[in-house]
């Protein structure tokens, strides 16, 4: 499946850009990450504390666990500071 | 209710004397306003606030639409900018309305804690020795507990 | 800190912008808005507010120095208006500011509710079938358990 | 002791008057109320509840059973309904 993935705050830094589309077959966020991690070490890196990181599914906030079938834009971010 | 988000600066005086005026339902205002602070561990010389246009506005509409099941509110506004802001600078408001006090401040209390730690936004802010995303508190995570 | 006891209507907005202008050292600003509700019970004709000149001013200034003391406030603005209003109109206002949402918050939750029953005002509702003064609820008194 | 009394509210209209002047020999607010209860039916209608009433001296709340020793204005009132 083809996938949108987004980057915000010091994760779009530390990947270097703000999107990217990706081929991929993983089953959940938990693969993609794994899938994405294996392919450079920015990713790597970035990915490498996943409790300081926060994913939404199609603008819905979910879990690494979640499957992505259906999912067509996944974005990763740190945990929000709005107000 | 209203959901803005904005780079532009918003009137906070403005936005308040326009919120539910000539209602005669309406027996409580509340309002917050969120402001860049200049002296917080060093001056700082700006904030940047970056968003995720499309899920920010969904994901404050759905606050609000939670604030309107949880409350009796007459009127919910929010407004939030992104973009650099200077020290002094207002950074968001909300506000409530409704016919009784206790509503509209349980309201906008809950309406700063959701969107403290729910709604994507993101602080990076510049000092003399350089730049930093601003971390999530604890304490603002343990506040979502409250409700 | 600043307290006004006033016939004269105020502007809820122009207060609301004028509040903690121009500092950096505030982080978040709560205001509250009392407005005379028209449809409680019947149509509401007037509202007439009876004080106490000179305790209501001491009373006021008491409970804005009981806030100050209790949390970490920049500022804090408390007006009342006595007198004849008419539906829609603004009663009262308090505004308080603070570096953190928290304080603002409580400390303006506080004031209203010492506000409303440790003040010395008093609301009479003029309505088509006659004049009757508003009774304190219990729950405004048992309010102030909370503090 | 010259006492200036004062009534706001309900407590005002009854009595009639916003404020008079009283000579009394009264040692607490309690006893005070007693001796204008005394006086005129209005009066012993108009504290007949003290419950509902409230009482400042010198314009701080107080109790029925405070003194009046040193005290110059007395007001009585119904609870507040401020905000």
């Amino acid at each position: 499946m083809t996938l949108e993935i987004l980057y915000f705050a010091w994760l779009r830094e530390r990947i270097g850009v703000p999107r990217e589309t990706v081929e991929t077959n993983a089953a959940t966020v938990a693969d993609l990450v794994a899938e994405l991690s294996a392919r450079e070490d920015r990713y790597a890196l970035a990915f490498s504390d996943l409790s300081a990181l926060r994913v939404a599914l199609d603008q819905e906030l979910a879990e690494f666990a979640a499957p992505l079938a259906g999912v067509r834009e996944v974005a990763f971010f740190p945990p929000m500071t709005g107000g | 209710m209203e959901i803005r988000v904005q780079s532009d600066p918003f009137d906070f005086g403005r936005e308040c004397a326009a919120f539910g005026a000539g209602r005669q339902d309406i027996g409580a205002i509340v309002t917050f306003c969120g402001i860049v602070r200049g002296q917080d561990q060093g001056q700082l010389h700006q904030m940047e606030i970056e968003h995720y246009p499309g899920m920010t506005e969904r994901a404050l509409t759905q606050i609000a639409q939670d604030a309107q099941r949880r409350w009796a509110l007459s009127d919910c506004l929010i407004i939030h900018r992104y973009g650099p802001l200077a020290p002094g600078e207002k950074i968001m408001m909300v506000a409530t309305a409704s016919a009784h006090r206790a509503d509209a401040f349980a309201a906008a209390d809950f309406l700063m804690d959701y969107l403290k730690s729910r709604a994507p936004f993101w602080k990076k802010e510049t000092r003399a020795d350089g730049s930093d995303w601003v971390a999530a508190k604890a304490s603002d995570e343990a506040a979502l507990t409250r409700w």
